[in-house]
């Protein structure tokens, strides 16, 4: 019996998968970007902001948003990065460039896929447009992503 | 000794198998309402949150970053409290020591489970690598193990049983946020139905749901002024026991740490004899097993005779100490709510909004939480602030 | 008002990035000891266990069970903050003021060698509108950082230089993971994993666990010459929606560090704090955190730094353990920096002590981009 | 229910958590292990204050908080001092597919030993099961060095 002890290493592998309810609001939302290719914001009854992407209650002052709003399509970039890391996660492969975009008409901003990947080309508060995915199936990806314009 | 301290809201959503109609963060949102509207209080009023779930049902991590809002947590002291099958009253033991510190005077505590997100097998997939995880019996499995040892030593009847899941399921219908109900169901149709791990049937285990429960906690001057007969928390204990079957031998039998912590906590509330000086207990039974086993643990009647208070209706609506009258575990679990559950149950029914599952004037009411083989937790609730 | 909880115990690891030479339980098991010892107390005297550790990091559901046997909890009250070990100090402290408990241990373990960090992380994220985009902690933290660098003008060379000062620093310090002096063109010439973040402004992940032993007042004062009080705490949670939030604003850390400083009767914190430890798990994090602390005015972060007002020796010396970019044990982040931040008001923190601590800061988060705040102010 | 286009529409977002852990074993387990495979022995290891022999072999005994350091051969003979029949189909976590119902599952006191095992047991009707009956591990051939080289417990009854 080897009395040597060391770092033996338990190999463990999770494979499950996992179904999450979008809710009415978000439904509404993607069936939106599905359908019409439109971006909707809600709008709150107290604090009157338009919260994008919609939300079922605005969490400031705690109640039920009520109006739809369509937003955009085009807003000003307020940040961004390019991940050059590789991540299984990824939705696609590195590099992948994220922005933080506010959107014409929304008070929230939404953070999505940028189009660009090269940092040179993307500034703060530069203007940048939605790109719709060809196949689209009621998900945030059915937005593709926002492209500088 | 801390500041006094007492329940004077609570909401639940309708505890179902899947709620397709609301995301998990929204689910929170339903019951944080309603326990706002049950107390007459804003979100501006709330001054911390606690949440309790366990997040790995629904394959998350830090689910209270997400979450938090639901509960009103945005820009406010926010944490989650996750120990097992007890996260509920855990969290709601948390809430209790938040308010009683002095730190915050009025505390959302929201305890909630989205199973229908994860996927049946997700539990067993998790569980100790090492020694757990090829033995697929889940928690039915283990508690079989323990039935076999405790119907051995006591005694108990697949009748005896069967009259515990009858009540359950009749007194659920008094309850209108209960997942399973069935009104006229009796003991023939339990023991006829299927056996998943012997001799636990179908209809003796608790399902998996989807639902959330708050619960609005307040500092002694908030509570008198807010509402008009607050539940006080006179005991709130915790005793956690071994983590391995194989150590807690005996395990319904004996169930050291519901022992323990119950005499811990009656000896802080100067009570001599449970069944007669409780007017309600809201127990965390996820089998019907284990509620006659923890009849005997809490003192309820000697060792032996839990299966005879049940023959003799005494945890009846109709007998001297109802037991869930919420119908329990076995007609409603969502997890992380259910010990969350149990705790607003039992202050409905102090505050004497139980509607059609209303005990007559409720003065104490014993809460208790269970998890893992054998952890305990156990509140007791009064009308007197003590 | 008189403090009424101190710590009278603190232990913590050797933090490295890959332990698994030992179990996570004998880890937990020697660190427990280690804080038992260092406050004069045996398993009986300690009525309350809190731990902090979180199911996905650790591949398991209610992962606390497996350190009930470890820390003493064996029919004992125990319960657990699923984040960061602030928390569970914070819920410690809270069971004694209730008057609960005389003597909590508190413990946090993660084990970052366990898995794949940015992959778990990304689990952080809500699954219906950010998830599947494939964030995570660093791409999160790379927008938190682009926004606040454009905001004030901060360069990637001032990031640099926390890393070289945090650096320099843990050669002083015998827990940490990383002891090496760098250079700033190290740092800058190191791969660029999300713009403006490099490797180097990353801090390196680790595995390790701490501890401190919480007691009453009447206990504090029977068990330990040296009490470290607990003068101030505070905690705040921000958005989660990162395009609902002013990601440089840190109106979560504004929040808990004006509670913290309340209850601690600090007004001036560049004056009447003596050290602070830090949770940053990015070098930006240092600069934004302590402008946001209030040690100086917005944007002068960079320069607070470049002066070596910071460093050890400075008006206030910041991470002088060498913070996280000595070693990043995740969830256990913030509980180190209130052992250290013990270790520095009792004059116990070797070649890293600052000269006459009597207040002390510690600093926690949880989540991306800092969007759970903790403060807590410790003092003699 | 079909789902109804447009309005009320209610949409679900599946994630597939796909993830890999590097579960450190510890001494003690790796002697645990490391001995089941190469000599088919079971060993638990006994608590210097209590004298309780533990398995799993854990480096502290929990009831008195004490290290554990002495290895003590148990089994492979024991009793079963609690047990059931499963006859629901649930996945077994290591292979992802249900293990074929009914089989038996039960406590099993091992000789020596203080702590009972859970394990299978290869009697799957509740009525051949009784608390107090002899059992024994049977091994795999071929072991791997984890809990799974026990295959199951076999009755030794005459």
């Amino acid at each position: 019996m080897s009395d040597h002890m060391g770092g033996m290493v338990l190999h463990g592998k999770i494979d499950l998968p996992f179904s999450y309810s979008a809710g009415k609001t978000a439904s509404r939302f993607f069936v939106e970007l599905r359908d019409h290719q439109r971006i909707m914001g809600k709008r709150c009854p107290l604090c009157r902001r338009v919260i994008v992407p919609a939300q079922l209650f605005c969490k400031e002052c705690f109640v039920e948003t009520d109006e739809w709003v369509e937003v955009g399509p085009e807003g000003t970039l307020v940040t961004f990065t390019v991940v050059y890391h590789k991540g299984n996660h990824h939705p696609k492969n590195v590099p992948l460039a994220y922005g933080i975009i506010k959107l014409d008409g929304a008070d929230t901003s939404i953070v999505h896929l940028l189009g660009e990947t090269d940092v040179t080309k993307l500034e703060h508060g530069m203007k940048v447009r939605v790109v719709f995915s060809e196949k689209r199936k009621g998900h945030i990806l059915d937005i593709e992503c926002f492209r500088p314009v | 000794m801390g500041r006094k301290v007492a329940i004077i809201g609570t909401g639940q959503t309708k505890h179902c198998s899947s709620r397709e109609d609301v995301n998990e963060m929204e689910l929170i949102y339903e019951a944080a309402t309603a326990a706002l509207k049950d107390a007459e209080m804003t979100i501006k009023d709330i001054d911390a949150v606690v949440l309790a779930n366990m997040e790995l049902f629904e394959g998350r991590a830090l689910p209270d970053m997400w979450c938090g809002e639901g509960a009103g947590g945005f820009m406010k002291h926010a944490f989650k409290i996750s120990t097992g099958g007890t996260s509920g009253t855990s969290g709601a033991i948390s809430g209790y020591y938040h308010v009683a510190s002095g730190l915050f005077d009025k505390v959302m505590v929201v305890g909630f489970e989205k199973h229908s997100e994860g996927n049946a097998s997700s539990g067993m997939a998790l569980t100790d690598p090492f020694w757990d995880r090829h033995i697929a019996a889940a928690a039915i499995g283990n508690f079989a193990l323990s039935v076999s040892e405790y119907m051995a030593d006591r005694g108990v009847t697949e009748e005896q049983s069967a009259k515990v899941a009858v009540k359950a399921r009749r007194n659920a219908c008094n309850n209108p946020h209960a997942h399973l109900q069935m009104p006229d169901l009796t003991v023939k149709e339990v023991l006829e139905s299927p056996v998943l791990a012997y001799p636990i049937r179908r209809l003796e285990m608790c399902p998996q749901s989807d639902g959330a429960c708050a619960i609005i906690f307040a500092s002694e001057e908030i509570a008198k002024k807010r509402c008009p007969r607050p539940a006080w928390v006179r005991a709130a204990v915790t005793r956690h026991d071994h983590i391995y079957l194989g150590e807690v031998k005996k395990r319904l039998t004996i169930m050291r740490s519901l022992r323990e912590a119950a005499k811990v906590a009656y000896d802080i509330v100067g009570i001599k004899e449970p069944l007669k000086e409780f007017d309600v207990a809201e127990i965390y039974d996820p089998l019907t097993y284990a509620e006659i086993a923890w009849y005997e643990a809490l003192g309820f009647c000697k060792d032996g005779e839990g299966g005879k208070l049940i023959d003799d209706g005494i945890t009846l609506m109709s007998g001297e100490l109802p037991v869930n009258p919420s119908g329990g575990v076995i007609s409603t679990n969502p997890v992380g709510a259910s010990g969350t559950i149990r705790v607003a149950e039992g202050a409905l029914q102090i505050h004497g909004r139980g509607g059609k599952r209303q005990v007559p004037d409720v003065n104490l009411v014993l809460v208790t939480g269970y998890g893992v083989y054998c952890w305990s937790d156990l509140l007791i609730l009064s009308s007197r602030p003590g | 008002m008189d403090p009424l909880v101190a710590i009278v115990g603190a232990s913590q690891t050797k933090f490295e990035p890959d332990k698994s030479y030992e179990s996570i339980i004998e880890t937990v098991f020697n660190v427990v000891m280690e804080a038992m010892a260092d406050a004069g107390v045996n398993r009986d005297e300690v009525d309350n266990i809190v731990t902090s550790s979180v199911d996905l990091w650790d591949g398991r559901t209610a992962s606390n069970q497996m350190l009930t046997e470890v820390v003493g909890a064996i029919m004992k009250s125990e319960s657990r903050v699923a984040g960061d070990g602030l928390g569970a100090a914070l819920q410690g402290i809270m069971a004694i003021l209730a008057g609960v408990s005389k003597v909590t241990l508190v413990v946090s373990q993660c084990r970052g060698s366990m898995g794949v960090q940015n992959e778990i992380s990304n689990w952080v994220f809500d699954p219906i509108y950010q998830q599947t985009l494939g964030l995570d902690y660093l791409s999160a933290g790379a927008l938190q950082a682009n926004y606040f660098m454009s905001q004030f003008g901060i360069s990637q060379i001032d990031c640099a230089q926390v890393v070289v000062k945090n650096l320099r620093e843990a050669q002083n310090n015998p827990y940490a993971q990383v002891k090496r002096e760098i250079t700033v063109d190290e740092v800058m010439n190191s791969p660029m994993w999300a713009y403006p973040i490099k490797e180097m402004d990353i801090a390196p992940i680790s595995d390790g666990a701490c501890a401190v032993i919480l007691a009453s007042q009447e206990k504090a004062k029977v068990l330990s010459i040296k009490p470290v009080w607990i003068l101030g705490v505070g905690s705040c949670l921000d958005s989660h929606y990162l395009g609902d939030r002013d990601l440089a604003g840190g109106d979560a850390l504004i929040m808990a560090s004006k509670k913290a400083y309340h209850m601690a009767g600090i007004t001036n914190p560049l004056e009447e704090l003596d050290v602070a430890e830090v949770t940053a798990a990015f070098s930006y994090q240092e600069l934004l955190w302590t402008e946001l602390l209030g040690f100086c005015k917005r944007g002068e972060g960079a320069n607070m730094l470049k002066t070596g007002m910071t460093s050890l020796g400075g008006a206030l010396p910041v991470n002088p353990s060498g913070g996280m970019m000595a070693g990043n044990p995740i969830t256990v982040a913030g509980l180190t920096r209130l052992v250290e931040a013990v270790l520095q008001v009792r004059g116990e923190a070797g070649q890293r002590q600052v000269k006459g601590v009597r207040r002390a800061l510690a600093h926690g988060t949880t989540g991306c981009c800092g969007q759970g705040q903790y403060v807590m102010i410790v003092g003699d | 229910m079909e789902k109804k286009k447009g309005q009320d529409e209610l949409l679900r977002i599946t994630i597939h958590m796909k993830a890999h852990y590097r579960f450190p074993a510890g001494s003690h387990y790796e002697r645990f292990f490391k001995e089941i495979k190469e000599t088919g022995r079971i060993m638990g290891v006994k608590c210097p204050d209590c004298g309780r022999v533990l398995v799993p072999p854990r480096p502290v005994c929990g009831e008195c908080f004490s290290k554990t350091e002495e290895w003590v051969q148990v089994g492979p003979k024991g009793k079963v001092i609690a047990f059931t029949s499963i006859y629901f189909p649930f996945i077994d976590g290591t292979t992802g597919k249900p293990r074929p119902i009914p089989y038996g599952a039960g406590l099993i006191q091992l000789d020596g030993a203080f702590s009972a095992i859970n394990h299978i047991l290869e009697e799957g009707d509740p009525e051949k099961l009784h608390i107090g009956m002899r059992v024994e591990a049977v091994l795999k051939e071929k072991r791997e060095g984890n809990i799974g080289d026990i295959l199951f417990f076999r009755s030794i009854e005459e």
